[in-house]
């Protein structure tokens, strides 16, 4: 940190070769047929995913409130992509406009209340709300089709595997640089402030409450973006989308991925989705102790590594260089 | 510096991530056609899935023996998919493309299934549906890669009305899971007693979230109108649930009870479950008495040592007719054996049967019967007086369906 | 030697706390630490008790090495410790709050409770009462008492007087002098100069984590020169 | 006399039936350099609390140059002018000693949100920034993470981010409470040249008396639920109740 | 509705919510002392079911004895796997942030779920109700199951036990002290981390005892741990975290509300615990007997 220049330049390196490495990915996965379509497949499911783990980061990692209910905007925003574009036929750009817009409106009215909560209290009420929504979802039959979900949401025909694919790295590409704006604007110094000490930051003249709730409600938004777009992926929303399970992928991405950095959470999602479909591929039986796998790989970072795989790497980092 | 660090460690993951994909691309070989079933292993539908796998790991077992199709083995790939529609979807599209299967079969919830008709759809691979059974699957959901050979939740709904219309209740209470099944079966129900009689009045309808097994919240609001009699729509262990539970609340004594009375649920109750219920089963083996049954009943007993559930034995059917048409189209591509399914006539265990070229539903329909104690199977339930109710009865008309077909988005 | 403190290092976190601080307890003793706020004195009780143990340094008790021993085997040996704050549990009556004090001692004459009562003739009066009704003045008799339900050989009392009422300081005095001839070692810290040079045999002027200080009480009252520098008197 | 920058007015406040203090008043006058003093628990701290607006009295008014700002939240009211330091050191620790500073200068100055500049994007509060830190004692140290700094420095930091907000009044809770005898007179240095260049008024609360009665124009003593005593050091070291109430007794 | 439906589905939801407040109640216990919200208590009361169900194959589960041996063997298995668990991992994040703490408890649900599923297959299962337990009682004319009878009593004795327990005894005293100055009491003396790890073992018995009773009213399955685990969130929140009284206070209204909403808002019967807990959380974060926190 010390070292602006430098260690930024470096950031952007690293972040263009990623980003040109994935761009060109799908032109190598091609190759392989059926294997490389379903790998296409994966691979934009796991930018879509990184990207509800970097919007819920905004709130956990930066702004140190644990919420619980996450998903629910995840799954508003799958919501409005699917009721959208099924019942009023819009278009998909549209209709992805849409998304973060109306997850943005649900976070604002969850968020002025939860704000005003503490710690676990705060916690708590996301999860209550996060439930809340998710039952309703759930029993609202006739508009949200209730257990079955939304099904045959329409793709564009110029759209296929792999254009999505590039339409998801495209949106997430912007969406990574505009966290990144936003993390190292005066606002998201504000948010670290009061992540940092709370009381405190009244003190230097934080509106505190107001700034999370901003907070808040942008990565409502993104993680309404996040859901539009899994939901055109598989072409249908579902209830499980805002059910609090669903919440707690993003928070365990960020753990493992280490949540103090901009792409930790992306990297553990990644790392995490990979992690389940190679061991599958190792051998069928894994899928059925996948749970217990992911269960022990969260003990040993709630244990030994708190500060995720960057942490780790940074550590190592670190002592390999003194 | 950093970047040193960096380019090795970009080098390790795309390492890893190559040698996956060559495992994963090597995954299939070329003798073989792969079913992949997405199934429903864990949950209310657990013990379902014992049933239908004993009967699929059965007919591929013969056919193997018989020497496969055009020289190739059949095997299953099993997915669990745990009742939910997003894990389904998924694995359909894993199983398509990661694990090279030809053809899909089915889930057992309906839920389930619509997720992965959507997907079968996209890649135009056969999806064969032998236990979920919504009939917005062949009508609002139709595609032409699907095919049906389980009555739908119409026939059943319907099929029902028809067989309780003879009965002298007036007043209904319904009751059922609160998803696709539930839904269209006590909406079909409604329609056609309706149709049928006028004077019935149904109170009330009770939904209760798919997989709930506490009905003590629901059963006091159940009877609380007081209904002479109850329809209900729920089938595997959540049906045995509310039959053991709704007994001690006297339910059975003030209004007997409709459902799917299939083995597996009454093997399940066992002598929880009331004698003197009516109820429908979709292919009871012991009311079935052609020769094929007769054989496939002893040999299935002798391999398992318990008799077939309903499950299993829609399950073989399915599998005789998706192999008498691969055979007939000389062919495992989907587009081949989609033409010759339209319209097949197959020789199943339940009789003749053929599949509707207009919707791609086999013409199966219900078995009614009374439940009684019989002397033959000491550990549960069977029914008596079985009836057929043909799907012919029942099933929607060619028009009916094409109407609602045109209405899919 | 009762107890003895051989020259601890203490830290909260990153901040360096104790620095060498070396104390002596003799038997029958009442010692005071004199400092001001924030000099350390809370640290070293809080050290001697296991509650933050020292990094370095040695805490010998009755002949035993009792540094970093968990809290509770440290009351059992026979350390009690009032503190601060007093910490009297809020929900429970007065009479649970003695009676989660209460410990059973072999081969001396434990405290009871109705020994306790005839000391705290309120407390009797009291013994339904919540504790987080009571006030300040009976909240401190309360946490005293409550530290010698377990017959310790030793009493930590930590800023006894703060917030006390003169009279009730008085009382409290009276307190500490009978506790004396019963037989009970005590070792305070005070920050009210005068109530400490009054009811102590001994003094160790504590300041910024160090020792500056030590000596009896006769001696501390002629050191014109201490007393000014670090008392502020 | 010029007109009060602070004034308490018959101010009261009580934790659950627990009297804190009762109708206390007392006018701060623009510039001053004044102490509080009184024995542990006479409510302190939690005066400073109901000035900034971290509690809310029971009763009285709190009057910040004309205003009466009981009731207003914290943040609006440092908005106002005024600034405090804690007692215990509260600055932010993961962030460095300049952001720390930096974020507060933000705060003071635009009062409305940035989402697209880098916060260090600004030449001219950088180098403001690294004015105060100069004033503290801290331009070397603007790179290190600011709970990394020996504690003597985490309270220069604290009254570097108090003065970061250019406030007419300052509130200094124990400023040298846990530092060494160097230190402390540093600091006090430190902070009696800030009052002298920056005209800055300045209320701490102090329990060393050499400091008090060294620096103090003005000391206040809070016992026993009022104000006790108030008046220039000589007076109050000289103040009978005061002495027996807090000072303890002339040897 | 007829007073006498009313008396009769306010019995029946009742017996719900003491069902429900064994459960909770061990949860807002091991909340209060140990400070810690326990996502993987759903999965002991569920593991609790899951042992009840297979013992009662080996014991012939019909006679009344089989069954009261299941309530008395399960819920200290269940204590002794809690032991297990606190000793070896809980004890080591008390200190921590409480999100390390959530993500400790979920990932011991992760695990404890899928052993379920690995051990006992994802079946549904039930135990067969005791002859003596297994009919009716008669109530106005409407039938009440005699199991929900044996939960009526069986729910209020569990509450009294654990009144008597805190309110009324040395070890009671201890608990209540631990929940607010743990290090006080340890500077007196008593073992603080052993009162932890009893507290932990006494509330994960109530998880087991309450897998028991559920395995004789309903089927057991995979999600019940998970499923339960947030309806007893909504009650611990309702009647304020850490307390028992409260526990019992916010299952009784949850019980009820759910059996008297279900007949005229049917379905939308469901939001109701979530709308309650959103409510209480909103107006009165610390729930009716919880206490406001700093």
């Amino acid at each position: 940190m010390d070292d602006m220049t430098s260690s930024s330049r470096a950031g952007w390196i690293t972040g263009i070769t990623v980003t040109v490495v994935l761009f060109i990915l799908p032109i190598f996965l091609g190759q392989l047929g059926k294997t490389g379509e379903y790998w296409i497949w994966v691979c934009t499911e796991m930018i879509i995913m990184a990207l509800f783990a970097m919007s819920l980061n905004l709130i956990l990692g930066f702004g140190g409130m644990v919420s619980f209910g996450h998903a629910a905007f995840f799954g508003v925003g799958a919501y409005t992509v699917a009721l959208l574009m099924k019942k009023a036929d819009f278009p998909l750009y549209l209709a992805l406009a849409a998304a973060p817009l109306v997850a943005a409106i649900a976070a604002a009215i969850v968020g002025w209340f939860c704000v005003r909560l503490l710690g676990l209290y705060f916690s708590i009420l996301t999860l209550a709300f996060g439930q809340l929504l998710y039952m309703i979802v759930f029993q609202w039959y006739t508009f949200t089709g209730g257990d079955d979900g939304l099904h045959g949401v329409p793709r564009p025909e110029i759209l296929g595997p792999v254009n999505y694919y590039w339409l998801c790295l495209i949106l997430f590409v912007i969406c990574f640089l505009i966290i990144r704006m936003i993390v190292n604007s005066s606002f998201g110094l504000s948010i670290k402030t009061i992540r940092e000490n709370m009381e405190r930051a009244k003190f230097i003249g934080i509106n505190v409450r107001r700034y999370q709730l901003l907070n808040f409600i942008i990565a409502g938004a993104f993680a309404g973006l996040a859901g539009g777009m899994l939901c055109e992926l598989n072409r249908f929303a579902q209830t499980e989308f805002l059910h609090w399970s669903k919440s707690a992928e993003p928070i365990l991405a960020s753990l493992v991925g280490g949540m103090y950095s901009l792409a930790g959470p992306a990297i553990g999602s990644s790392v995490l989705i990979f992690l389940k479909i190679f061991l599958q591929q190792v051998h069928r039986s894994m899928v059925e102790v996948w749970a217990i796998v992911l269960g022990v790989l969260l003990l040993v970072v709630v244990l030994f590594a708190p500060q995720g795989l960057v942490g780790l790497y940074q550590n190592i980092f670190k002592k390999s260089q003194s | 510096m950093e970047q040193g660090k960096f380019r090795v460690l970009l080098a390790l993951v795309l390492i890893v991530f190559s040698a996956t994909l060559v495992v994963s691309s090597n995954a299939s070989a070329a003798d073989v056609i792969k079913l992949g079933f997405i199934a429903d292993v864990s949950g209310i539908g657990a013990p379902f899935y014992k049933s239908q796998k004993a009967g699929l790991d059965m007919f591929i077992e013969e056919i193997n023996a018989a020497g496969g199709i055009k020289g190739k083995k059949l095997e299953l790939v099993v997915r669990d998919s745990q009742l939910k529609p997003d894990i389904g979807a998924n694995q359909a599209r894993e199983l398509i493309l990661s694990e090279k299967c030809e053809f899909l079969i089915g889930p057992t919830s309906s839920a389930v299934a619509l997720a992965a008709t959507k997907v079968a759809k996209e890649f135009k691979k056969i999806i064969f549906f032998h236990t979920s059974n919504a009939e917005a699957l062949t009508t609002t959901a139709f595609q032409p890669y699907m095919f049906q050979v389980v009555p739908n939740t119409g026939i059943e709904g319907r099929g029902m009305a028809v067989v309780l219309s003879k009965k002298p209740f007036k007043k209904y209470s319904l009751i059922g899971p609160d998803y696709a099944y539930g839904h269209d079966q006590l909406n079909s129900f409604k329609s056609e007693m309706a149709k049928r009689r006028p004077d019935v009045e149904i109170l009330d309808t009770v939904w209760v979230k798919l997989g709930e097994s506490n009905f003590s919240t629901f059963i006091p609001t159940l009877m609380a109108k007081k209904p002479e009699a109850i329809d209900a729509a729920f089938w595997g262990s959540q049906l045995s649930a509310f039959i053991k539970q709704a007994k001690p609340y006297g339910v059975f004594k003030d209004a007997p009870v409709s459902s799917l009375f299939d083995l597996d649920m009454l093997r399940s109750t066992g002598s929880d479950m009331p004698e003197g219920l009516t109820g429908y089963a979709r292919a009871p083996f012991y009311a079935i008495d052609t020769p094929q049954m007769k054989e496939f009943v002893k040999k299935y007993y002798d391999k398992n040592k318990e008799w077939p559930a309903d499950w299993a034995i829609m399950a073989y059917d399915g599998m005789i007719a998706l192999t008498e048409a691969m055979k007939k189209a000389d062919s495992t591509e989907s587009e081949k054996v989609v033409d010759v399914l339209g319209g097949l006539k197959f020789n199943s265990l339940r009789g003749e049967r053929y599949i509707r070229a207009e919707d791609h539903m086999a013409n199966v329909g219900i078995y009614s019967g009374v439940t009684t104690k019989s002397p033959d199977y000491k550990e549960f339930l069977i029914m008596k007086d079985v009836q057929a109710v043909p799907a012919e009865e029942v099933w929607l008309s060619v028009e009916e369906v094409q109407k609602r077909q045109s209405e899919q988005k | 030697m009762l107890l003895e403190v051989q020259g601890i290092n203490t830290y909260y976190g990153l901040s360096h706390i104790l620095f060498d601080v070396s104390i002596q307890v003799d038997r029958g003793e009442v010692v005071v630490l004199l400092g001001r706020n924030g000099a350390g004195k809370t640290t070293t009780m809080r050290s001697i008790m296991g509650l933050t143990p020292p990094k370095t340094g040695k805490v010998i008790f009755d002949g035993k090495d009792v540094t970093g021993v968990a809290p509770y085997k440290v009351a059992r040996i026979g350390i009690g410790f009032v503190p601060e704050d007093r910490r009297i549990f809020p929900d429970l009556t007065v009479r649970a709050n003695l009676d989660v004090g209460l410990r059973k001692t072999k081969g001396k004459t434990s405290w009871t409770i109705d020994r306790i009562y005839q000391l705290f003739p309120r407390l009797k009066e009291l013994a339904n009462r919540r504790g987080g009704n009571l006030s300040g003045g009976e909240q401190q008799m309360l946490t005293i008492a409550r530290t010698l339900m377990g017959s310790p050989d030793l009493i930590l009392l930590d800023e006894p007087s703060e917030g006390l009422a003169p009279i009730i300081v008085k009382a409290l005095g009276e307190f500490i002098d009978l506790l004396k001839r019963e037989g009970t070692t005590v070792l305070l810290s005070e920050q009210n100069v005068k109530f400490s040079l009054k009811h102590s045999d001994r003094a160790y002027i504590v300041d910024n984590g160090h020792i500056k200080y030590q000596g009896t009480i006769e001696e501390l009252e002629k050191d014109e020169d201490v007393k000014k520098r670090y008392l502020a008197v | 006399m010029s007109e009060a920058i602070l004034s308490i007015e018959n101010l009261s406040k009580s934790f659950e039936g627990n009297q804190v203090f009762n109708n206390i008043s007392f006018l701060v006058e623009p510039g001053e350099l004044s102490a509080i003093i009184g024995p542990n628990g006479a409510g302190k701290t939690t005066l400073f609390n109901l000035i900034t607006g971290a509690l809310v009295p029971d009763e009285g008014k709190i009057i910040f140059e004309g205003r009466n700002i009981v009731g207003m939240e914290p943040f609006d009211i440092v908005r106002l002018g005024m600034a405090r330091a804690f007692q215990r050191t509260n600055i932010f620790p993961r962030m460095t000693v300049l952001e720390n500073i930096v974020i507060t200068i933000i705060t003071r100055l635009k009062g409305n949100l940035g989402f697209v500049k880098h916060w260090n994007s600004s030449d001219r509060i950088r180098k403001k920034a690294f004015e105060i830190l100069e004033s503290v004692g801290l331009a070397d140290k603007a790179s290190h993470q600011s709970g990394t700094l020996a504690h003597g420095n985490q309270k220069r930091l604290d009254i570097g981010v108090a003065l970061a907000l250019e406030p007419k009044l300052l509130l200094l809770d124990e400023p040298v409470a846990g530092m060494s005898p160097e230190e402390r007179w540093e600091t006090v240095e430190l902070v009696k040249e800030l009052w002298n260049r920056m005209k800055i008024t300045m209320v701490y609360i102090e329990h060393d008396m050499d400091i008090v009665f060294g620096i103090s124009q003005k000391v206040r003593v809070l016992c026993y639920k009022t104000l006790l005593a108030e008046g220039p050091p000589h007076e109050i070291s000289a103040n009978q109740q005061v002495i027996e109430a807090y000072l303890g007794e002339e040897v | 509705m007829t007073w006498q439906l009313f008396v009769f589905m306010l019995i029946n939801g009742l017996c719900q919510g003491m069902l429900l407040f064994i459960i909770a109640s061990g949860l807002s216990l091991v909340f209060g002392v140990l400070r810690v919200i326990n996502f993987a208590h759903g999965s002991l009361y569920m593991i609790g079911a899951f042992l009840a169900y297979s013992l009662s194959t080996i014991l012939a589960g019909e006679s009344l004895m089989g069954f009261l041996i299941l309530l008395m063997i399960v819920p200290p298995a269940i204590a002794i796997i809690g032991f297990v668990l606190e000793v070896s991992l809980f004890r080591r994040v008390y200190r921590q942030e409480h999100l390390l703490q959530l993500l400790l408890t979920y990932a011991l649900v992760l695990i404890l779920d899928d052993l379920v599923r690995v051990i006992w297959g994802g079946e549904p299962r039930s135990v067969t109700r005791p002859d003596l337990l297994a009919g009716s009682v008669n109530i106005f004319g409407m039938a009440l199951p005699s199991y929900n009878v044996f939960i009526l009593i069986v729910g209020p004795l569990i509450a009294f036990g654990l009144w008597f327990l805190l309110y009324r005894t040395r070890t009671g005293n201890i608990i209540r002290a631990a929940v607010s100055y743990p290090d006080t009491l340890g500077a007196l003396g008593v073992n603080v981390s052993w009162v932890m790890t009893s507290t932990f073992m006494l509330g994960c018995w109530l998880a087991g005892f309450g897998g028991v009773l559920t395995a004789g009213l309903s089927n057991i399955d995979l999600g019940m741990g998970m499923q339960t685990i947030i309806e007893c969130f909504a009650v611990v929140v309702i009647g304020g975290l850490g307390s028992v009284g409260g526990a019992l206070l916010g299952s009784l209204i949850i019980g009820t509300g759910l059996t008297f909403f279900q007949l005229p808002f049917g379905r939308w019967a469901l939001v109701f615990p979530y709308a309650l807990m959103a409510l209480v959380l909103v107006v009165r974060p610390w729930g009716f007997f919880g206490k406001p926190e700093r």
